[in-house]
């Protein structure tokens, strides 16, 4: 059984141990944050009525905006996305593909320090 | 005696019997004498062998008597033709569609089983027609509207299940009911949408119930014999009201029409208008040579004869329906987006308030747009002819689509010889939410060579209505066939599905065979 | 490799490549990895053996993959599962009923195939998302609302066919209601168009439902009897003007009247928006508003029955706080918009110290500012807001995984309001459940109301199992008061189905002469519904 | 098709009724309440209400009466009601064989008792 909690630990460890990426080329988190825009924006947005922010908020998370976090990595974020945390469902690939999480990644990805 | 087809005189006779033991021999009708009444009074056979006409009648009182009639025509393999009120009269009346079927004659069913005046609501039997209903409430002072259809002899549950319109905010009769009790051919009786559900409080509040939703499956076939039905009914409003919008120039109805669907599909015109011309209604002898000329009057021609009488081309009545203030605010509302169209006018209706003081007349010819059922559309035909039956493709909600149809039925009618005449249809009408309705009457003569040529026309328009992507609501028993065979999509599936579903549900074929173009396996290759 | 039951591991592998042949290698789903991505993200069964789970998944991206697809698992008669988005959380997700079926992914079938304008209709593909829609509208500025759900990434097909409702005129929030010709893929990969679509070249399909002869649309919805591809809706043209008022009703005993008249309102049309039942009282300092409630309050509503007793309502006048209240919704001009809720407090005015209240009054379309603070689908807007519930938050530090939900309807009438709450309070505490202070309906349905109680989901097995028997039992009451479901998850559609059991479950036997006629080898959605094909109904008794 | 001009005439006369004529005059032109009071009413009168006068009763709208009007010319009463040379025979004839675009009625509809009552009500005027 898949717990939550055990998803979130290896998404811990992933997060510390975050390798360093080859800087993504701008079309790439160009068509990341269209994607984000259409399957992440209404969970994780700013703005009311957005409960991806508003529980990463109520959890303490500083920023809760996904989009102004520096400290994500690529397989954390697809970890999250694949696997969904507490009511945040996975998505499919028909949904998202495994494409358009990279580019997600890169986008979500692309303020952090090198 | 007539001797039902592929069933033998002694079964027969057996069956006859059984029947008389089930609900009385008074209720089983054999004699010619009795079963002509049954016969089609708008029958396109007059005089022909081939006239449909029912080898007997049987008239059941209850669900009970109806589920073992229908075990016994099981047992006998006897085809049944259910009606209700039997008086759905230019679609084929109370007679079979089959030559020889049984009638199974529910008009001794008719009780009102309950009429909610806080929800809004009525449950009746197939025998109940919009008289009953409307009598019924208003001896009991009741705060509700019917919506009845032309004919108020016509059964909420016929009318329903043949797929009928009316003119107030529930006109579409179908799209109104909720919940059915059904008996099926092996005679179980099955309840649908919350009704399924024993002791349900809501059988006749939320429609769907739980799973597949198979309501829609018991209209215009021959799947089941539906035995009580439950409608929804618009609570008495406080007034209705008129505004007629008459606009100058030919192509003005692509404008008019536009207007008009955009109010009705923001739910601000709730009930049934007509597209018309009042140039139609004219009788002056300049107009008619105009039209009379080879070629007839061209759209400029009569523009200029309009503009000179100061006549408009296009007119439209819009009915309103609520509290005076509401009504008052949306015709106003309603003139603001019409005044688009260069030159147009309007003239207010009368506002009437309910309800209706109870010495005040309730009949005039429009009284089924507030509720009041008549026989006034009889007057059609009524001086001369033998009845008449109705063609009615539906077309979109659209003026270009109105004066393709009108050009394509107008030379339809030149090429089969038959008069057209300024007004050789009624309608457009918004029967119904989204689409227009256009009815062509057909004349019924005593005379077989016309009858004969008038149902090789009544064909023929099918066809070419077709091939304009226009199809028929509903239609006589004497062309369903042809009406269902333009539904041709992908070699016949959607009929090819409705043949699967016969053969399950009703192997023996015993229920209403060829309704809507529907047979069962043994009398289709017959019909191939 | 999974395998799906009742299937030779041999058979299986060649249908697989017959599917890959079909739609493509990338499309067929097989591994674990990929096919765990269609679990029931909120199931009852996380984690346990009995959770239903798919075995492979199969996603075509046009009607003619769809039919051979079909053809391919009628052949080796493969069990498959059509999903559109797969995103009704709460109602079941992408999972199958039957463990082991190959999902038929539809999501790539996402196109807007026709949008009219003038006469406010669509017909769409079954992967098309209500936020692809917004988008569409919004870019190309028709002036068209389309009426959305709760979960804007549901798709309006997938929603329709499992009866789902919104938040606009009655005559949309329906969406089933709403829908106009359908294109259907049976059993045996035939095509089949209803309405007026099964007439070559029809010029009406989205403007006329019914077509001629048997109108089979409904038999599609809630089913297993065909996988629609195609589907029209009726669209609602953009209103000029939006207004809400709210009446308040002093009394306990007003709530009758008041369902009452917002009744005759809504039936007549005086309202043509969702009317939303409340209480300033009960919900004190929440939706209610005004400040938390007092300790006097708090006292007060601890006592069993608390809503009923004397000194609540003693308390409410003394206070001068109403009892509950009504907020009435127009579209249209804004002149009739007025006159309605006029004619609205006129009528509400027959209950004594009725007090009324002007609400939002918006002229449309909405300013970008006005869009992010109204409720968004009451104005057409997709969103996903509706998720916060059982979300972590400061309301609510302990997060659950999700929900499924308890939905009966029960009549229009204040006297049903009260008796619902009486029995499901009295259920609640038999199951020792929370028990709600008091619970009231909504009115998606324009004619009924609809109780929706959301059980948690959890990852811990032993309370999913308590609260999946507190499920069924809940659903039995409901059935003894002649309360039923409208829709419910996959777990809980075959006890759903077996309430609806007038005279020996006639329809639900009705229904599997249907399945056994369209689909005789049973490889449609078995077990949606609480209908099994022949061979697994006999597996089972 | 002589005939089909005629209907075609008639079917614009009913369409002339319906448009020309406002919401005013309609209600104006007529006065039957189509509800029926038994009380105190002879069988006759009652099932005449129920079956008969929403085609041969007054006012407009009413094709019966229509039809009689054109086919007498004033020469005999339009209003069954107002005849007095009806006789049973002939008035059963009508109503189980019908006439022109009167149907014909079944004895589920109307009872052969309902019929004689509905005889007797149209001759009571009759001379002996």
């Amino acid at each position: 059984m898949k717990s939550a909690k055990a998803v979130l630990v290896i998404a811990m460890g992933l997060t510390f141990a975050a390798p360093v990426l080859a800087a993504p080329d701008d079309s790439q988190i160009e068509r990341g944050h269209k994607v984000y825009d259409k399957w992440c924006f209404p969970c994780h947005g700013t703005g009311p009525g957005k409960p991806g922010t508003d529980s990463l908020k109520a959890r303490g998370q500083n920023p809760a905006v996904l989009e102004e976090r520096t400290d994500l990595t690529a397989p954390a974020i697809k970890t999250f996305v694949r696997h969904g945390v507490l009511f945040m469902p996975m998505f499919r690939k028909t949904e998202v593909s495994d494409a358009d999480l990279d580019a997600i990644a890169a986008y979500l990805t692309r303020n952090n320090k090198k | 005696m007539r001797v039902p087809p592929g069933v033998t005189p002694k079964d027969f006779s057996d069956a006859i019997k059984q029947w008389q033991e089930a609900i009385g021999t008074d209720w089983v009708f054999t004699s010619d004498e009795d079963t002509d009444l049954y016969r089609d009074s708008y029958s396109p056979f007059w005089h022909e062998d081939v006239e449909p006409i029912p080898s007997a009648a049987v008239a059941p009182d209850t669900v009970e008597q109806v589920q073992a009639v229908v075990k016994i025509a099981n047992t006998y393999k006897i085809p049944l033709w259910t009606i209700s009120t039997g008086k759905n009269l230019g679609y084929g009346g109370s007679a079979p569609l089959l030559g020889g079927s049984v009638v199974l004659d529910l008009k001794r069913m008719d009780r009102i089983l309950e009429v909610n005046e806080k929800n809004h609501y009525a449950l009746v039997e197939p025998g109940v027609s919009y008289f009953d209903l409307y009598r019924y409430i208003q001896e009991k002072g009741l705060k509700v509207w019917i919506d009845p259809a032309d004919p108020g002899w016509g059964s909420l549950i016929g009318n329903a299940v043949d797929r009928g319109g009316g003119r107030t905010p529930m006109r579409d009769h179908f799209d109104a009911h909720c919940g059915m009790e059904v008996v099926l051919a092996n005679g179980e009786v099955m309840r649908t949408g919350m009704g399924a559900l024993p002791g349900s409080k809501t059988w006749q509040q939320y429609r769907y119930g739980f799973g597949p939703y198979v309501d829609g499956m018991f209209s215009q076939s021959n799947f089941g014999i539906i035995t009580k039905m439950g409608f929804w009914l618009y609570p008495e409003p406080e007034s209705y009201m008129t505004g007629t919008i008459a606009v100058p120039k030919h192509d003005d109805i692509v404008p008019l029409v536009a207007n008009l669907a955009y109010l009705m599909n923001s739910g601000i015109v709730l009930g049934t208008t007509t597209v018309g011309s009042p140039l139609n209604f004219v009788r002056d002898p300049a107009l008619a040579a105009l039209r009379a000329k080879p070629g007839g009057a061209s759209p400029q021609e009569l523009e200029q004869y309009a503009a000179q009488r100061n006549l408009p081309y296009w007119s439209i009545e819009l009915p309103f329906y609520g509290p005076a203030k509401v009504v008052a605010a949306q015709w106003q509302y309603a003139k603001q987006q019409f005044s688009a169209i260069a030159g147009a006018r309007f003239q207010d209706g009368k506002t009437t308030t309910f309800p209706l003081p109870a010495d005040a007349p309730t009949q005039f010819p429009a009284s089924v747009a507030i509720g009041v059922p008549n026989l006034a559309v009889f007057g059609v035909g009524s001086v001369r002819s033998e009845g008449h039956i109705w063609f009615s493709p539906i077309i979109p909600m659209t003026g270009e689509a109105v004066l393709e149809a009108r050009s394509v039925f107008e030379d339809a009618y030149r090429e089969m010889g038959m008069p057209t005449g300024p007004m050789f249809f009624l309608g457009p009408s918004s029967n119904y939410p989204r689409c227009f309705l256009v009815l062509f009457g057909f004349p019924i003569e005593h005379d077989v060579e016309k009858n004969r040529t008038n149902r090789e026309h009544f064909k023929r328009l099918i066809k070419i209505a077709a091939e304009h992507g226009w199809g028929e609501y509903r239609t006589h028993t004497a062309f369903m066939d042809t009406v269902m065979d333009a539904y041709s999509f992908n070699n016949h599936a959607l009929r090819r599905f409705h043949e699967t579903i016969k053969d399950a549900v009703d192997p023996d074929g015993i229920l209403s065979p060829g309704r809507c173009g529907v047979w069962p396996k043994h009398l289709r290759k017959a019909q191939a | 490799m999974r395998i799906p039951p009742g299937v030779s591991a041999k058979d299986f592998a060649d249908a697989i490549k017959q599917f890959e042949d079909t739609v493509g290698k990338d499309w067929v789903f097989t591994s674990d990895e990929d096919v765990d991505l269609y679990r029931d993200a909120y199931s009852p069964f996380w984690g346990e053996p009995d959770e239903l789970v798919a075995s492979a998944a199969v996603a075509p991206d046009g009607v003619e993959q769809v039919q051979k697809v079909v053809k391919i698992a009628n052949s080796y008669k493969i069990p498959i599962y059509p999903v559109s988005t797969g995103k009704n959380l709460g109602y079941g997700g992408s999972a199958p009923v039957y463990s082991g079926s190959v999902v038929l992914d539809l999501k790539r079938m996402n196109r807007i195939l026709e949008i009219d304008e003038n006469n406010a209709y669509m017909l769409v593909e079954p992967g098309v998302s209500y936020f692809d829609l917004y988008r569409y509208i919004q870019e190309k500025g028709l002036k068209l609302w389309v009426d959305v759900p709760d979960p804007g990434w549901g798709s309006p097909v997938g929603n329709s066919l499992d009866r789902g409702g919104g938040y606009l005129m009655p005559q949309f929030r329906n969406h089933f209601d709403a829908h106009c010709g359908m294109e259907v893929v049976l059993a045996n990969g035939d095509i089949m168009r209803t309405g007026m679509g099964a007439m070559p070249g029809a010029k009406t399909w989205q403007q006329y439902k019914s077509g001629f002869g048997p109108w089979v649309d409904g038999i599609f919805s809630q089913s297993n009897f065909g996988v629609v591809t195609k589907m029209g809706f009726w669209l609602m043209p953009e209103p000029d003007s939006y207004l809400s008022g709210t009446v308040v009703a002093p009394k306990h005993d007003d709530l009758n009247a008041l369902v009452e008249i917002m009744t005759y309102l809504e039936n007549t049309r005086a309202t043509n928006g969702m009317p939303f039942l409340g209480s300033p009282l009960l919900s004190r300092g929440l939706f209610g508003g005004g400040p938390p409630p007092d300790t006097e309050l708090t006292a007060l509503l601890a006592k069993p029955n608390a809503v009923s007793s004397p000194e609540l309502q003693e308390y409410a006048e003394k206070n001068g706080i109403g009892y509950w209240s009504c907020t009435l919704c127009f579209y249209g001009a804004p002149k009739a918009n007025a006159a309605n809720w006029e004619f609205a407090k006129e009528k509400f005015s027959a209950i004594s110290g009725a007090k009324f209240m002007d609400g939002e009054s918006y002229k449309l379309p909405l300013t970008s500012q006005q869009r992010e603070q109204v409720h968004k689908p009451q104005f057409g807007i997709p969103s996903l807001a509706m998720f916060s519930i059982g979300a972590r938050s400061d309301a609510n530090p302990t997060p659950t995984n999700g929900h499924v939900w308890f939905s009966p309807i029960i009549p229009r009438t204040g006297d049903a309001i009260f008796e619902a709450n009486r029995v499901f309070s009295d259920a609640a505490r038999e199951l020792g459940l929370p028990v709600p202070v008091f619970s009231l309906p909504t009115c998606y349905w324009e004619r009924a109301f609809i109780f929706l109680y959301g059980f948690p989901i959890t990852h811990d097995p032993e309370t999913n199992k308590r609260n999946r028997a507190s499920f069924k039992r809940i659903v039995k009451i409901a059935t003894e008061h002649g309360w039923g479901e409208y829709r419910t998850a996959p777990a809980y559609q075959g006890a759903v189905m077996d309430t609806y059991s007038f005279n020996n479950h006639a329809l639900l036997r009705f229904h599997e002469t249907l399945k056994d006629a369209v689909d005789p080898n049973g490889i449609l959605s078995a077990g949606r519904y609480g209908i099994w094909p022949k061979h697994l109904r006999e597996a089972k008794s | 098709m002589k005939t089909l001009g005629t209907f075609l005439a008639v079917a614009l006369f009913v369409m002339v009724a319906a448009q020309a004529a406002g919401a005013q005059e309609r209600i104006a032109s007529s006065w039957t309440t189509s509800t029926v009071s038994g009380q105190g009413q002879p069988r006759g009168y009652v099932e005449y209400q129920k079956f008969c006068s929403a085609c041969h009763g007054e006012g407009v709208g009413r094709p019966g009466t229509l039809a009689l009007q054109a086919k007498y010319k004033g020469a005999l009463p339009a209003l069954l009601e107002k005849r007095t040379d009806l006789t049973p025979q002939l008035i059963k004839m009508y109503v189980r064989n019908g006439i022109t675009v009167m149907p014909t009625f079944r004895k589920t509809e109307i009872s052969d008792a309902d019929l004689d009552a509905i005889a007797a009500y149209l001759t009571r005027n009759n001379k002996p």
